[in-house]
Parts: C-alpha cells; structure tokens; sequence
C-alpha cells in the first residue's frame, strides 16, 4: 500500500515538450511510472520517447484514461494549467512550477474543491511511492520500499532526510513534497490522515519549515487523531523575521511562524522535533520501539 | 515587494479611497514651499520601508510654516532601523474623531484573502492581535464571489453601528479588496482610518506589500520598486537565478535548495558558529552560477570562512565539482571553504575535489563544525 | 399539501421598510403569512407592522430561524441581496425585484448552487398556496385552495387566468410565478418535477410567453416524465420578432422562441394548448375527465 | 440597446483586439478625404442598426478614390429596412484568407455565457445554425471562472488547427469576453474574423447588443444610445414608466402587465383584428400615467379603436376607473374606446366609467370582440 499514486496511477504529462517536463517524463518512465500522454498545445500525433502527445488534458484523458496529471509549465500559466486539469476529470494534480502567484492559487482553490480534484504544489518537487510511481522531480536513487510516510515543505532538504532514512534501512511507503508556497494543495493535516489510514505506513516523517502554521496545525491534528508515531524536523531556526528564504512560504511575519512556536507544538503533541537531520532516524527507532512495546 | 506610504496613498487615490492632500519632498526647502501652499497644520512623515517610523521620531505635527521646516530638517537625512530617510511626505494634518483599522491578507489556512478591521487603529495590528484579539474583526472572502457589499456593509455596522458611516467605510473595503485583486497585493493595510468630526472618512496612511511571483504582470507596481541597498543585492542576485539575503554571522554558505540552505544556517548556529547569509543557488551545476554565487558570497566582508554545501539530486555532484573547480580557478580567494557534497555521485565529486586540495566532507555536521573551526583562525 | 411554501414557511422580508416592502409585508401578514423578520441595515431594533427588523438576514436568521425570503431592493442591489439570503442559509429566495441586470443573474446562480437555494425570480409576483402562505404581490382574493398547480412567467395574465380557474371552482395547490427574465431561478420544469411529486396536486396549468425554449423543455419533459394533465397557454403570439415585450425576456431572436413553435411542442407532448385564456378551465375538464377514465 | 458596427470596432479596438483603420464620414466629401487618406482599397459601408446591409446595398468595395465617393454618394441617404443610411464607415479592405464566426451571448438554459465559434464566418450565423448546425462550435463558459486561457485556445486550436493562429484567435476570444462582461453585453459578436495572408487575424464587422437593465452602470454605453424615431418613441414611453411598441394594426391597447398585454394582441388578432401597439402601462393607477399612455396610443394615426384592458389586483379597478376618467376627460378624442375591467373592485369600477357612457365589459374576448366592431365603423 501506499497514498495518491501507486501502479494504477496512470500520469499524463503537462509541459511535455518543455526542457524541463521532456527531462523528467523520461526519469519517470525509466522509473516505471506508467505515463500515458503527454500534452502541448499544437503538438498533438507527435510522440516523445515513446510516448503520444496531445493538444489538451481533456484529449489526453478521452484518449487514454489518465487519472493523474503533473504540471511542468511556466508560472504565469500553471493555475490556467492546473484547472485544464482539473475540468478534465483529473483526479490528482501535481504542480511542479515555482513562482506560481499566490492570488492565481486563491481563485482556483474552490474550483478545485468543487471539481473534487487533489492537488500537489505548486513548487513542489512531487511525491514517490518507491518501487511503484515517481510523479515529481526526486532523485529516484535515494528512495527505498518500506514502511515510512514521509512529508516535506521543501526539496534537497527532503533529499537529504531521506537519504538518512535509507542509510538507515528505513524505506518509505510515500514521500510527498508538498512545496514551499504559502497557498498550496494537500497540506500537512491532510497527507497525515491519508497516512494513519494507509496500513503500510508505521510512522511518519514530518519537515516543516518557519512560516504559517501549518506545523501546529499538524501538531494539534497528531495529538488528537493519530495513533502512528510522527517525528519532525523545522528548518529555518535561525532566519530573520520578515525574510523570504528562498520559498515565497518561509517568511516569518509579525511574531508567528517562527521555528520555536512550530517545535514547541510539535512537543506539546508529543512529536520528537530533531535538533538535526542527522537525529531524526535515530528519534523514529526510539519511537518506532516505544510504539512496539 | 514593498513599497513607501506615499505609493500606497496613492494606489488609494487612483481607486477613488479618500485620502487627504499630500506632496513628497526631498529637501527642507520642498517640505517649506508645500507646507506654505497648504497654509494649514500639516504632518510631516519620513517615508523609509520600516514600520515604527512614529516611535522613532519619523513623524511630526507642525502647526505653522517653520514647524514644518524645523520637522523637516530634523526628519531628512535621520536613520530609521538602519534606513536614511531621504524623503518626506507634507500631508493635511486631519482632526480626528476616532481611529480605526482595515487591512487584507493572504491567509493560508482558509486559502483567501481576509478583511481585518478593528476600532483599535493607529497602533501596529500585530499589538492589537497580541492583546485584544477579540478586537480584531475578521472576515474571510469567498474567491469565487470576491468581498460583496452586503459582507462589506455588515463588517463595516459592526466598526461604525451606524449606516451612514457604514455604507462609506464599506465602500472603501470594497475598493480596497479590488486594488489588492488587481495589483497582486500580499497585503493592504489603511492603518489608520480616520472618522473626522464632519463624520467623513479617511485613509490617512497605507501599507502595501505585493507577490514577487505576480510583479511580472504587474508592470505599475513593478515601477514602484525603490530597493534600498541590501534589497539591490538580493535582486541581482534573483536576477542571476539565486537567493541571496545577508545576515549579520561570519560564516558564508551556499547550498542547493532553499530548505536546505535554511537547515545549514540551523546547523551552523547549532554548533555555534553564526552563519553569514542564506544562498540558495538552485538545481543547477552551471559554473558561472557558482561563480556569481561565491562573488556575491565573499563581498560580505564579515565572512571568514565558507561551507558549501550540496546535495545531489537530479543535479549530479561530480558537475557540481566541476563547477566549483572552475568557479574557484577564476575567484582566487584566501577565504578557507569546505565542501560538503552527498547524493548522485558524490564519491566522484569528492575525488575530483581532493585533488584541489579543498577540505571535503560527506556529511552537513561535519562540515558546519570545520567551517566554524576554519572561521576561528 | 403544496410546494415550496405553507405554514412551515417563516419569511424574512429584505428591503421591508421601502415603499413596496412594507406595502407587501402588511398584505402578507393579512393572509396569514408567517413573517418572522424584516432587514433594513441601520434599522436593527426598529419594528414595523409587529415584525422585528436587523440590519442583515444573518442576524434574522440567527434571530428567529426564519427559512424563506422575499426581496424587494432595488434592482442595482438585488443579486447582492439574493447572495446575502444564500450565505446566510435560507433555503428558499423570492426576487420581486424588476430590472436586474442580467449579469448579476449569470454571475450568482452557481453560487445558489453551490449553497442549495432555490430562487424564484427576479421580476416575478411570487406565490402563493392558497390558505397557507402567501410569498409575493398576487392579489391573494382571486385565489382558492383546491388542487391545480399553476405556473407562469407572466403577473397580471396569472391573474387573469387564476381568477377565470377560481369562477370555474378550479382551486389551486400552490400558485408560482416564476418572472418573465431570460434568466432566472426555478424554471417551468423544476415546478413541474415538484407539482408531478405533490400529491395533492391533480394537474398544472402552464402560463408560458415568447422568447427562449422553456416552454419546449417543458413539454418534453411532461411528455417523459409526467403522469398529471398539464394544459398550456401562451401568450405573445401576434408579437414581431426582436422586440422587447416588457419582460425582458419576452423577446424573439432570430427564427427561436416564438409561439408556433412552443404550441407545436407542447400539441406534440400531448398537452392542449388554449387559444385564448378563457378556453384554459375547459380544456382542464377535458383533461382531468379524460384521466379519470 | 443596440449600437452600430463603428461603436463596437471602437470598444474591440480599446481592448486590443486588432480592427483594421476606419474613417466614419457623414459626407461624400469626407468619403473622398477618407479615401485619398487611407491610398489603399477601401470598403464603404452604412451604418444602420439593422442586419443585411451587404445584401440591401449598403457595402461596397472601392479600389479608387473614385469608386469611393461613387459608393459614398450611393450609400449614404439609401433607405435600409426602412432606416436611412446617415453616416458610413470608410475602411481598409483587408486580403483575405478566410472568414470565421466569433460570437458570445447569454444562455438561458445554461444560465451562463456561451462563446461560439465557426469555420463559416461572414455569413448570418443564423443560418449557418439552420442550415449546418455542426458547423458551430459552442462553447459554455463558467461563471465562476470566466473563459480560461486553456479554454479559448482549445476552442481556437479546433477552429484553425494550428498553435500559432489558435493563440491569435484566443487572445482575441478572451479580450472579448472581458469586454462582453465589462459592458454588460447581451450579445458581442466578429463576424468575420478574418485570417488575412499574412497570418494576422482581424475583427473585419462587430455587432453588440447590450443589457438595458444594465445601462445604469454603463455610462460609456449609454451615451453611445444612437436611437431611430421608433425607438425614441419606446425611450420616452420608458421613461414614463410605460413600455411601448409600435406595430402595424388599427387597434390601439393599453393593458396592465407585459403578459396580458401581448394576450391582449392574441386576442385581437384570433378574432380577426389587428392590434396598433404593445402597452404595458404597468402597476399604477395614476391617472398622469393613464393620460400619457393615452397620448402615445393615439399619436399613432392608424389607430380606429382602442382596447383598454385592467385586471385588478393589487391596483383596485375603482382607481383605475377614476385615472381613466380624469384622463379621458383632458384628452378629448373621437376614437371609440372599450374597456374591460377585472378583478378587485372591478363593479365598483365599471359603474364609475357606465356614467361616462364608455362601452364596458367584464371580458377579454368580449372587449377585443367590441374594439374589432368599432374600429371598422
């Protein structure tokens, strides 16, 4: 078992004829996600490695069945990409642009909701189930079956922490990028739920970063519905308030979503915060045993 | 983006929210000539992008002619939070009856923008937001249908308990909420809303900051940039494709990814070094990207030792060696660095680098605690 | 029983201290009508004719429960103040109000949806189920209980032919004038879907005019779905195309919506059309004498 | 409210949606001016707020100065469908590669806008939809999104097959919804887009209908109002609180309600007579109202006989009466008139009028019956 994608994902390609969506359709595909289409407007009849190219989602859909979308297109047209998408029928959207205007995220949000449609990101690096589907832009390498569900607000640091995970014989159900913006699709509340009701996933991994509040959120929602084991990790201790690094999400605005308040929420709800990445396998063993007792 | 008072009372203006008279002045004898014409008390307000300009003397009432010049003179050229005030606005000191609060924001968790008020105005809303909450009125918008004027006009009943006063206040929200629509604000704030004696109503100073993301279709906006120098240096930094903003610590790092770039400034502090800045040179192994990002890196001059590091993704670590060998053939600095790389190939880049003689690790802690012993010698 | 208002009904009156607001409220009440609230913003504390008044249907709804409204503001304000009854979860929406912009329709309708109202109008007399409630400006004494459903998209010709049902001892279920604009609430066949289901109803008398298709929608769906007698009217035969009969609906475009076309289709449906209203109560006989065969 | 083909070029034009250059000349010397300006072909159309003009006459291709004021001189005072031609618009003949149909307009079964599209442009749509409904696509647009940018290209990519061009045409298709939804339109349509040799697309003949319940906030709109005698006529009854049409019968009416009043015309025209107007003179009893109702009936010299039909209810008959009396008194005609009252207090009512010696009845079809006789005396 896993969450959102798996064998049956079957993934059509926004962008397929950008740089960067030809890049990774093919690390996919070698993966062993089972893309379906491709889609560039003008391009249709065309195929790239292998794949048919179509001129819009709903062609792609009619013509293939593809339940699950990822979205390589320039920011200024991913919203108009995602709700392409979305009124095509798909049923999970993973938006890989960065840069996407937060206002263009407001309005298409209800839409989403109302077409029932999940989305990823944007400016997210994805998510993997190992040994089953890659949607996103995660090096394949470092991933491991198992029975770790891991979440993320951000990309090489999600690298990193899994990597550790691996060293350390902890593979993973899923791993999901869920993107450094502050108006984002699943959050962490959301993908915490799918993972208590996944029977694979043993325990959870949890990077968050300063800004928002969805950490304590995460934390309040942990204490008061979860019975798997969760260990985080908050990046950004020592950024200054009123900066944005690097993420449009990691700004700490008057007094909250500072790094302190996330890890003592996180306590609070009896969730292990590490002080460095390189704790956290160590504080998912002690977990993970006291769990077992 | 950010942008001065000024800017903002006049983004106001141009969508019909009342705002009393003004002019900008760059010099004492500007401030003199304006406060002559108006020929009535004015204020005079330092427009630097930092909030507390009151508290730190920015602002003042001056009843006559030379009390405007005597603020003036005392206001230009004055440093506020490190900023020098080189221009200040003359505007029409309004009686007022009662102060109030109105501000939008982007809020993440409903994914809307809120309408804040409170008749708690003229004090920073994030003291009112510690203190008295409940003073705070909030009211999140529905995206698809935007701020309506029935929700306009209701929040404002709550504010004013009077229709008069209401229906004018809730035609200001409703001209706020569409200038923060259609300029791609982030947040928009009349702090504070002035009821006069007359019972009219006022925006007497603006806040307004907008989405980076959005400036591209935003060309007004766009123009309105008046970086000061630390924001120059991020912005040609942004420019050549990093993310780049100073910190006041001795120890310079690059790292590919902002989350990470954050966790190795955490790391540097955990073990008691004080990182320099935050870089996030991105997924690229492009020398010329690391080239720009060790001059931008080594022109902080409190720098005394640099950590890079990298963890290879899709981005593989042996071109990121490359790229680092040819960056630091060019550069030529004194300034010790030690290189962390991990990921795809990194064995490979490690042996490429030992060959330059640059001290390697494979792990982040091990490179922040040699990065902080390099910067004590 | 009835459809969609009687004695359950509790009605909130927007716009209830305007000239026609009031003039209406006190009528209303006269029948009978359960009027629990009034809304006039500023006015909150004030009474008129007994009936509290708020400042918004929020504070009349959280007040007195009230589940129905009537609205009476000027057009410029009425598809606001359609959305404020919505938001605040009335069920059902009475638009009196004549010369809404048809935008404002368009723009709100999803909305409604999307909240579960029902609206009935803009620029219609309302309705009204004789001896319970009556929820509009119709002249309640031409009324009488009994058990025909009417419907129409015309005033006074709704009263000309109720009156004419009433002399001939034809009481009504429930009376609905659903407004003569291009695009409104509930239409013809949403009313007979609800008077097919009532089953004090017996059988329906259609007012439809020129202009659009409902009245073809209509009779394909009794044709379909309906086991009552329906009898029709339709006025606006002698009316020259492209000219705005006063509803601003009421109007032919190009070769659609005109009256030959409506009567074919519902002779097609096999639903008598009058040739004049005074033919209506006969051609009803006919048709409950020929189903109770 | 309609407006002629050089208004809507005009609001294409300011929401950039490529028109060719074009001259409005009330003249045949500003024709020729116009001409020798442009130095190119030229097309020479009338401006009238009717439909057919290519057909009538009204539109001709000019390849000299010459041809120009030849067609200027043609054009200008013919008479089409009955309307004069008093201005025409000298434009720039484009090349053409091939015409298409765009057009948006309000569906009452969606209850939302529909964009349509066809390969078959430059004829009526209207029979492109008789004849070969396939040939249009229709597209129903989301209220709560507008048209998206994926939506007007995949309708563009289905009409001309080619990514270049589709972004052209949805470019244009977007600019025009923004505009039909900032007018309140009710109707915006090119016909024909044109694909010119040289890739370009352009809006050739644009044709808008706008909402007149909406005109309150159109000011722009509105004072384009360019109104025939006719509908000056319905303007004045408008602005008396009546609705009035003219047709081409010899019985004048004057009814409560838009729907009696068109069964009214029914009923005329079922018992063998011809009905002079529509006259809805709405829910009042005002006796004014009466008597400029009356003087609109009758300016109409065709008028034999009037049909005066009330039904009371909420207006009580016995008002009505003591209006038509009042009003009938000042008016002094010889036209015979009949009345029907109905509803409440309708005894009350026709005892009143019984004193007048006005022939009264109860019914409808006993009043059209009585009109009909005394019109042909």
């Amino acid at each position: 078992m896993s969450i959102l994608v798996n064998k049956d994902t079957k993934l059509v390609v926004q962008g397929i004829t950008g740089r960067d969506g030809k890049f990774h359709a093919s690390k996919m595909k070698e993966y062993g996600t089972n893309i379906v289409a491709g889609v560039s407007p003008g391009k249709e009849g065309e195929t790239l490695d292998g794949i048919p190219v179509f001129n819009s989602v709903a062609h792609a859909v009619k013509a293939t069945g593809a339940n699950t979308s990822i979205i390589f297109v320039p920011a200024a047209f991913a919203a108009d990409a995602i709700l392409e998408a979305s009124d095509a029928g798909i049923a999970l959207v993973i938006a890989i642009s960065e840069g996407v205007p937060i206002q263009d995220m407001i309005r298409i949000t209800p839409i989403l909701k109302l077409n029932g449609t999940l989305l990823i990101g944007p400016n997210c690096p994805g998510l993997i189930t190992p040994g089953e589907a890659l949607v996103g832009i995660l090096p394949a390498m470092i991933f491991k079956e198992g029975n770790i569900g891991f979440i993320s607000r951000s990309g090489t640091l999600t690298y990193e922490v899994v990597n550790l995970l691996t060293q350390n014989d902890f593979g993973q159900t899923t791993c999901v990028g869920i993107g450094g913006d502050p108006v984002a699709g699943l959050y962490f509340i959301d993908l915490l739920e799918m993972f208590e009701n996944d029977p694979e996933t043993k325990a959870v991994v949890l990077i968050g970063e300063i800004g928002g509040d969805a950490e304590e959120q995460a934390a309040q929602y942990i204490a008061e519905k979860m019975t798997k084991p969760v260990v985080a990790f908050i990046a950004g201790q020592t950024a200054p308030p009123g900066k944005r690094m690097g993420h449009a999400g990691a700004i700490i605005s008057s007094g909250s979503g500072t790094a302190e308040e996330k890890i003592a929420a996180f306590n609070k709800a009896g969730v292990p915060v590490a002080k460095e990445p390189g704790e956290i396998p160590e504080l998912l063993r002690r977990r993970l045993a006291e769990q077992s007792k | 983006m950010k942008i001065h008072e000024y800017q903002a009372r006049q983004i106001f203006r141009d969508y019909g929210i009342p705002v009393p008279d003004g002019v900008l002045c760059y010099t004492v004898y500007e401030v003199e000539k304006a406060a002559r014409e108006m020929d009535r008390m004015v204020v005079v307000k330092a427009q630097v992008l930092a909030g507390g300009r009151g508290k730190a003397g920015g602002v003042k009432l001056a009843r006559t002619v030379e009390d405007a010049v005597a603020a003036g003179k005392q206001i230009l050229g004055m440093d506020i939070k490190g900023l020098t005030v080189e221009k200040v606005l003359v505007t029409d000191a309004v009686d007022i009856e009662k102060e109030f609060y109105v501000g939008l924001i982007n809020d993440r968790n409903t994914k809307s923008i809120t309408l804040m008020v409170s008749a708690e105005g003229g004090v920073e809303i994030e003291e009112v937001a510690k203190n008295n909450p409940e003073k705070i009125i909030k009211y999140s918008i529905n995206p698809l249908t935007g701020l309506l004027d029935y929700q306009a006009r209701n929040v404002a009943m709550e504010l004013f308990g009077n229709i008069k006063l209401a229906q004018k206040a809730a035609s200001i929200f409703i001209k706020l909420y569409k200038l923060y629509i259609e300029t791609d604000a982030t947040l928009a704030e009349i702090n504070p809303l002035v009821l006069t004696p007359e019972n009219e109503i006022l925006a007497i100073d603006g806040k307004m900051n907008f989405d980076d993301n959005a400036l591209f279709r935003q060309p007004k906006i766009l123009a309105m940039r008046e970086p000061d120098a630390e924001e120059l240096q991020e912005i040609a930094a942004n420019e050549k494709g990093l993310a780049y903003i100073k910190l006041d610590g001795n120890i310079g790092c690059m790292v590919n990814g902002a989350g990470l770039a954050m966790a190795t400034m955490d790391m540097i502090k955990l073990y008691g070094g004080s990182p320099a800045n935050f870089l996030d040179i991105g997924g690229s192994s492009n020398p010329q990207k690391v080239i720009d990002a060790m001059n931008i890196l080594l022109s902080d001059k409190n720098v005394k030792a640099v950590m890079i590091n990298i963890f290879g993704g899709i981005t593989r670590c042996d071109d990121v060696a490359k790229g680092l060998i040819k960056a630091l053939e060019i550069i030529m600095t004194d300034i010790p660095i030690v290189v962390r790389l991990s990921g795809t190939n990194a064995e490979e880049g490690l042996a490429l680098l030992k060959e330059t003689g640059l001290p390697t690790v494979s792990s982040m802690s091990e490179a922040a605690q040699k990065a902080i012993e390099l910067s004590k010698r």
